[in-house]
């Protein structure tokens, strides 16, 4: 499998550096080469969007035209810079005359072809649930998650590749092959609200609030999400919820790379579990007890099982002895 | 009393062909746009009298609006439009024709823009921490927010120190010469 | 050879872009033609008689029409010339309307291409030949394929009229979707005490064969003349000793889907549809049956009173002979679990399709005729539940681009309004009602006052907006829309929600039109051979529609499209002898090689070997069998098959012409 | 005005404006591609002007040789249309005609014609939309490749 360049994004950088490492982590653990794209810079985010469209485009492809140095396959963790790469990266090939202005204006040119993947797409395509299931170490299968895949992982399928941007399946696939327990429900792909976080906080309140709601409707512990901006909005704003809704949640919002490394025998601190505002240690905890006394008692189960056959044998073998023995 | 614009009606349309490809008169105001629109508890217009008023030609009344400024562009109601209209990409293309006209646009959304870009033309990549503090100075609300940056400096995920990144000053080019050039008519 | 050129105006259909009567004066220059006349409306009485006139006083032997498709007004044309005493098959049309007029807007270039056309038309006609018609016995035996409203009205209005009709059904029982229905709109009459009658009239019926759990295999022959492969699908169950005494499915230990009742509950593996079937009889799902799974139980065989049980039976193969065929195969409901996932995908208990509900509502249905909360049905302790608040959201699969269906299911909007009533029937006054609406669809007679009525005398709820979501909170059925009417959103908690869950063909519908080489459309609707000329036909001679195979549509509307149908199969199969096309293949034994070819390829076996007087064979087409295709002309490797009407000549003489200057 | 000066006129233009010089021979099967393009006519699908069609009952009935006389008496594109496999009104005449049509469209290049001038496609009655695109992006390709220089096959 050659090298892969890995764009981080800004996010990923500071508030979201947890997802960043257990992403590496699991990635090189998966035995992926991964090299940062070298001078890689913002992918100009909604604000280049909704300000000039070359600008946008022409942001983008500088980290496509950056990337092409290190490999023809290109990894963005975080949903929104993937929508951007991945987007413009297909417009800039339908559109020889884009690709010509596009050019015009950044300092050298970018001619090559730059295949995009998101995380969930990546680990499917390149790893695939079989082995998935063959790495597993730690059971999770006491963990209750709901996978939350937000606006920019799902939509528009021409985009993301998923069949059904209303049902995407994708983290689905992976979270129930690494075990954990997965619960589904009608909320996948409802946005937060968090692309607006900063300058609208009243709108993602409102909108998280339900996301809460339904998670715990769905008999779930904790969202697992791929999107360091949802991840900003439901777990460092959860508090804030709370203060304005007068609601008392407590879920722990993981990242998929995260679970993916607990089951991969990782421990929570090397998965910087503790980054979190909404501490998803004791949970974690909890349900890795939980399942090994599960399993435990399975075992106790089996061998008392067991036992008991032995016994009604060697019974047996006895009554024959002594039947022998009267005759 | 509302008067048509035609002139006006056609015009937009013609434009959005080219732009987004995407045909206003396709819509039948249905309303699942507003039906799923997570935003539009905020806007002034929902998204279906949005697209109405630009079927009738009520172009500039829709670019001072605040629906266009506060969609969020998640997309939801170009998945969810029955006549597969791209309306996220209709409301995206207005936010751009508002940023050339140098409108004035509520809700500091343009303030937002301009320091975010600014930012990342100064460093190539976006400084979480400095960006927060300048848009709050910029829209008087010094300690908005705080509620997320606080949390977010107890966990050590905030940089006050921003690094330029290589590219920073390509960046800064491209930005400049991405302006100069965008105009309303192409 | 004296040809005449008639250009049609067609109003302005034609003269509106070309220049109608230029053309025809310069018609006069091309050789042979003697006269050409432009015509106001060529097909009108006057247009008709001027044809006749012109071909006697003039003594035209071929004639040229330039007006619209020969699919629209051949026919009318060949009479006309008939009529004036000239062979029909001396004729021929120049189509510059649907492939002119119609299509271009520069009036010079539209013009010049006109002319061309009838230029075309002109090198044709000269190479054409008079032909004569031969006759055909006709076979009087109709076949109609689909038990339900449609194939019962069309094979009882058959069947008085004195014809053998066979139904063919691939249900076990006749009745179709009608069957299911509790009660029809706009009159709130019941539908089996319209429908089981009907049903066992046909049972009853001395000329009416019903064939249920049957299926259509294979269609050869043509029209007056078609030999119908059937097959009778095993039910296990020797319907001969079959009393439907319905003990066995009482019996049966095995549980398996109910497909009468859309799966709201399970049946048995040996079942019997409903109380009413025609034929009354019982059959075993295989998948589900106890014995053929895992091959002990056979507690059907023991309790049957009649000893009607058998596990050999195997699928039978039958042919039979009809000299017509009506498509009444009826409609399925969207299956909007694949396509709405925003509903939930059909993993909302409470979410419920239109047909779903409707069984629901049915007396004889699985709640008999209690409306319950799906989610509280079938559990031990607790009652069912009553729902409070229902949603019913129309255009589920309709009218939505975006799950490919584009049309309009046109019964929606009404059964809405009259499930929305029978509600407050049901469950009581003070049930709140919401409908979600974009346009009320209300066109047929009493159908404005019946939606007027929901909503005031029953005081449904109507509201005009689409609805972007459904989730699960506490118990709900959040319903999450628009009020574009209030310009916003709009939230409701419902107990039941049920979609309007538009119409599309049945499975395997468009297998059925290859198999019968019917056309058909996109998604799999029959098509007819034209929307007004011949509604009721398709594009094969002796083929018919009825019903909503052809497009969606309410009883009313179907009932009366059958009885059109019926007297279409009546007026063909009326006369004892049918006139055959003679535009049909013929061989030239002298040149002739008996290799046969054309017996390989020939799809209907109209070639023969015929021994000539030299005791050798050569190629000869049966007339009466000949369909016209021509495509052992083109397989033929010595030439020596010409296609009356489309000789080669004909043909490359129109390219030649079409590329001259 | 006389025949003559009528071709004469269409001869200017056609020294002033490339595309008139075009002509399209189209060989339609009577029950799906005729009708189709019936359908197109009725639905007002604008098209453009340069194709000429000739009927037939079916693609069965189809022989290369019409294709081939068609570029020999100078045709600039040929394109053929029958109903989709498996629809044929009579059963099995697209097939037989689809075998045949595709030795066509690889000998067409060897008798030194440009394969985007020959074409063979199914379009049924009821896709009138569908008609339209094919012929607008058929002509449009022989469009830009030019009139073809008349030459004896």
């Amino acid at each position: 499998m050659g090298k892969l360049a890995y764009y981080p994004g800004c996010s990923l950088r500071h508030s979201a550096e947890e997802f960043d490492s257990s992403t590496r982590t699991v990635l090189e653990t998966l035995g992926m080469e991964l090299e940062e794209v070298p001078d890689w810079t913002c992918c100009g985010a909604s604000p280049a969007h909704m300000t000039d469209h070359l600008l946008a485009q022409t942001l983008t492809a500088r980290n496509l035209r950056q990337a092409h140095l290190v490999s023809e396959e290109m990894v963005a963790p975080c949903p929104a810079c993937y929508q951007r790469e991945k987007s413009a990266e297909l417009e800039i090939h339908a559109d020889a005359d884009l690709r010509a202005e596009v050019n015009g204006i950044m300092d050298r040119p970018y001619s090559g072809e730059v295949r995009v993947f998101n995380l969930p797409e990546l680990i499917l395509e390149r790893v695939g649930t079989e082995t998935l299931r063959r790495r597993v170490k730690q059971d999770l299968s006491q963990l209750r998650v709901v996978p939350y895949y937000g606006c920019l992982l799902g939509r528009p399928s021409e985009v993301t590749g998923e069949v059904d941007s209303e049902q995407p399946v994708r983290m689905d696939q992976i979270l129930e092959a690494v075990g954990a327990n997965v619960r589904w429900w009608n909320y996948k792909t409802e946005c937060c609200g968090a692309s607006v976080g900063v300058p609208k906080k009243i709108i993602q309140q409102q909108l998280t609030k339900r996301i809460f709601e339904q998670a715990l409707n769905a008999g779930a512990d904790a969202i697992v999400t791929a999107c360091p901006l949802c991840h900003q909005n439901l777990d460092m704003r959860q508090a804030q919820v709370n203060s304005h809704m007068g609601t008392d949640f407590h879920i722990p919002v993981l990242y998929l790379s995260q679970v993916m490394g607990l089951a991969m025998g990782f421990t929570p601190e090397k998965m910087l579990l503790a980054k979190h505002a909404v501490d998803p240690r004791p949970l974690v905890r909890g349900a890795l007890e939980k399942a090994a006394e599960v399993r435990a008692e399975e075992e106790r189960k089996a061998a008392e099982k067991v036992a008991r056959a032995k016994a009604r044998a060697e019974k047996k073998a006895k009554e024959k002895e002594d039947a022998e023995a009267a005759r | 009393m509302i008067r048509y614009d035609p002139q006006q009606a056609t015009f937009y349309r013609d434009k959005l062909m080219e732009r987004v490809k995407e045909d206003v008169a396709e819509c039948y105001q249905c309303g699942n746009c507003t039906a799923g629109c997570p935003a539009a508890f905020t806007f002034d217009y929902p998204p279906n009298k949005i697209m109405r008023m630009l079927q009738v030609g009520m172009v500039d009344e829709v670019l001072a609006s605040k629906s266009v400024q506060l969609c969020i562009q998640c997309l939801t109601c170009t998945a969810r439009c029955p006549r597969n209209i791209d309306i996220a990409g209709i409301f995206e293309d207005l936010k751009t024709i508002a940023v050339v006209r140098e409108m004035k646009v509520p809700e500091d959304a343009d303030k937002f823009n301009r320091l975010f870009l600014q930012n990342i033309a100064k460093y190539g990549r976006l400084s979480e921490a400095m960006f927060l503090v300048r848009f709050n100075l910029a829209s008087r609300k010094p300690m908005n927010d705080a509620g997320l940056g606080l949390p977010m400096m107890s966990k050590g995920k905030l940089e006050f120190l921003p690094k330029k990144s290589g590219g920073a000053d390509e960046v800064g080019r491209i930005y400049k010469k991405a302006l100069e050039r965008s105009t309303w008519e192409n | 050879m004296r040809i005449g050129v008639f250009v049609c105006h067609c109003g302005t259909n034609i003269a509106g872009t070309v220049d109608s009567k230029g053309i025809a004066a310069r018609a006069a220059e091309l050789k042979d033609v003697v006269h050409t006349q432009d015509i106001t409306y060529t097909c009108s009485e006057p247009g008709q008689d001027a044809i006749q006139e012109a071909i006697q006083m003039k003594g035209l032997t071929r004639v040229v029409v330039a007006a619209c498709s020969p699919h629209m007004h051949e026919v009318t044309f060949r009479r006309c010339v008939e009529g004036a005493g000239l062979n029909p098959y001396l004729f021929e049309m120049a189509n510059i309307r649907e492939h002119c007029s119609w299509i271009h807007e520069d009036y010079d270039e539209a013009t010049e291409k006109a002319y061309e056309i009838i230029k075309m038309a002109v090198a044709k006609v000269r190479e054409l030949e008079p032909l004569y018609a031969n006759e055909v016995e006709v076979n009087k035996d109709v076949l109609v394929i689909g038990g339900g409203v449609a194939g019962i009205q069309t094979a009882l209005d058959l069947a008085d009229a004195g014809l053998q009709v066979t139904i063919v059904e691939k249900e076990t029982t006749i009745g179709g979707t009608m069957a299911q229905l509790d009660k029809t709109f706009p009159t709130l009459d019941c539908s089996a005490c319209i429908l089981t009658p009907r049903m066992v009239d046909c049972s009853q019926h001395e000329n009416i064969e019903i064939m249920a759990y049957s299926e259509v295999e294979r269609v050869q022959g043509y029209v007056g003349n078609f030999t119908v492969d059937i097959r009778r699908k095993a039910s296990y169950v020797d319907w001969e000793k079959c009393i439907g005494c319905e003990i066995c499915q009482q019996k049966c230990p095995a549980k398996a889907p109910d497909s009468f009742n859309e799966d709201l509950v399970e049946t048995k593996a040996i079942y019997l549809p409903f109380p009413q079937a025609v034929p009354k009889k019982a059959a075993i799902q295989y998948d589900y049956c106890r014995w053929f799974q895992e091959g002990k139980c056979k507690v059907c065989e023991r309790v049957c009173p009649a000893d009607a049980i058998d596990y050999e039976q195997e699928d039978e193969y039958l042919q039979r002979e009809f000299g017509a065929v009506v498509m009444a195969t009826g409609l399925d409901v969207f299956p909007w679990e694949e396509y709405y996932h925003e509903y939930g995908s059909g993993r909302i208990p409470d979410v419920i399709s239109g047909l779903q509900y409707e069984r629901m509502l049915n007396a004889s249905g699985p709640t008999g005729g209690h409306v319950y909360r799906p989610s509280t049905m079938g559990k031990k302790k607790e009652e069912p539940e009553e729902p409070k608040t229902v949603v019913f959201i129309q255009c589920v699969g309709s009218r939505d681009e975006s799950v490919g269906r584009p049309y309009c299911s046109s019964v929606c909007c009404m059964y809405t309004a009259k499930q929305a009533i029978l509600t407050k029937d049901h469950v009581g006054m003070d049930t709140d009602i919401y409908v979600f609406y974009i346009d009320i669809r209300a066109t047929g007679k009493g159908y404005e006052e019946f939606i007027k009525r929901a909503q005031t005398e029953f005081g449904v709820k109507y509201v005009r907006g689409r609805v972007s979501k459904l989730y699960e909170s506490d118990g709900k059925v959040v319903v999450r829309g628009a009020d574009t009417l209030l310009g916003d959103q709009v939230e409701v908690e419902a107990d039941l929600v049920v979609l309007a869950s538009g119409i599309t063909p049945p499975e395997g519908s468009g297998k059925l039109a290859q198999t019968i080489n019917i056309s058909y459309d996109e998604y799999g609707f029959f098509t007819e051979s034209h929307p007004k000329l011949r509604p009721l036909e398709t594009n094969t001679a002796g083929v018919f529609l009825a019903g909503a195979c052809q497009s969606p549509k309410d009883i009313p509307t179907t009932v009366a499209q059958a009885s059109g149908t019926s007297s279409k199969v009546l007026g063909l199969l009326s006369r004892d002898k049918l006139k055959t096309s003679p535009e049909i293949a013929v061989v030239d034994q002298t040149r002739c090689v008996s290799c046969w070819k054309c017996i390989e390829v020939c799809p209907f076996g109209a070639p023969e070997k015929q021994e000539q007087r030299d005791g050798s064979f050569k190629s000869h087409v049966i007339e009466s069998v000949c369909q016209g295709c021509g495509i052992c002309v083109a397989n033929c490797p010595v030439n020596c098959i010409a296609l009356k009407g489309f000789q080669t000549d004909a043909i490359i003489d129109q390219i030649e012409e079409a590329l001259l200057a | 005005m006389t025949e003559k000066t009528e071709t004469k006129q269409s001869g200017d233009t056609a020294s002033k404006d490339g595309d008139r010089g075009i002509k399209v021979i189209g060989i339609l099967c009577n029950w799906c591609s005729y009708a189709g393009a019936d359908s197109a006519g009725t639905a007002r699908l604008k098209q453009p002007v340069d194709l000429r069609i000739v009927r037939t009952p079916c693609t069965g009935r189809i022989d290369p040789i019409f294709a081939l006389k068609a570029f020999e008496k100078g045709a600039d594109g040929v394109l053929v249309s029958g109903c989709h496999p498996g629809d044929c009104h009579y059963a099995e005449g697209n097939y037989y005609a689809r075998r045949r049509l595709e030795l066509l469209d690889r000998l067409i290049p060897h008798l030194g014609i440009e394969p985007e001038r020959f074409r063979y496609t199914w379009v049924s009655a009821s896709e009138s939309k569908r008609w339209q695109e094919v012929v607008t992006e058929f002509v449009g390709k022989v469009k830009q490749l030019g009139p073809r220089e008349r030459r004896a096959l």
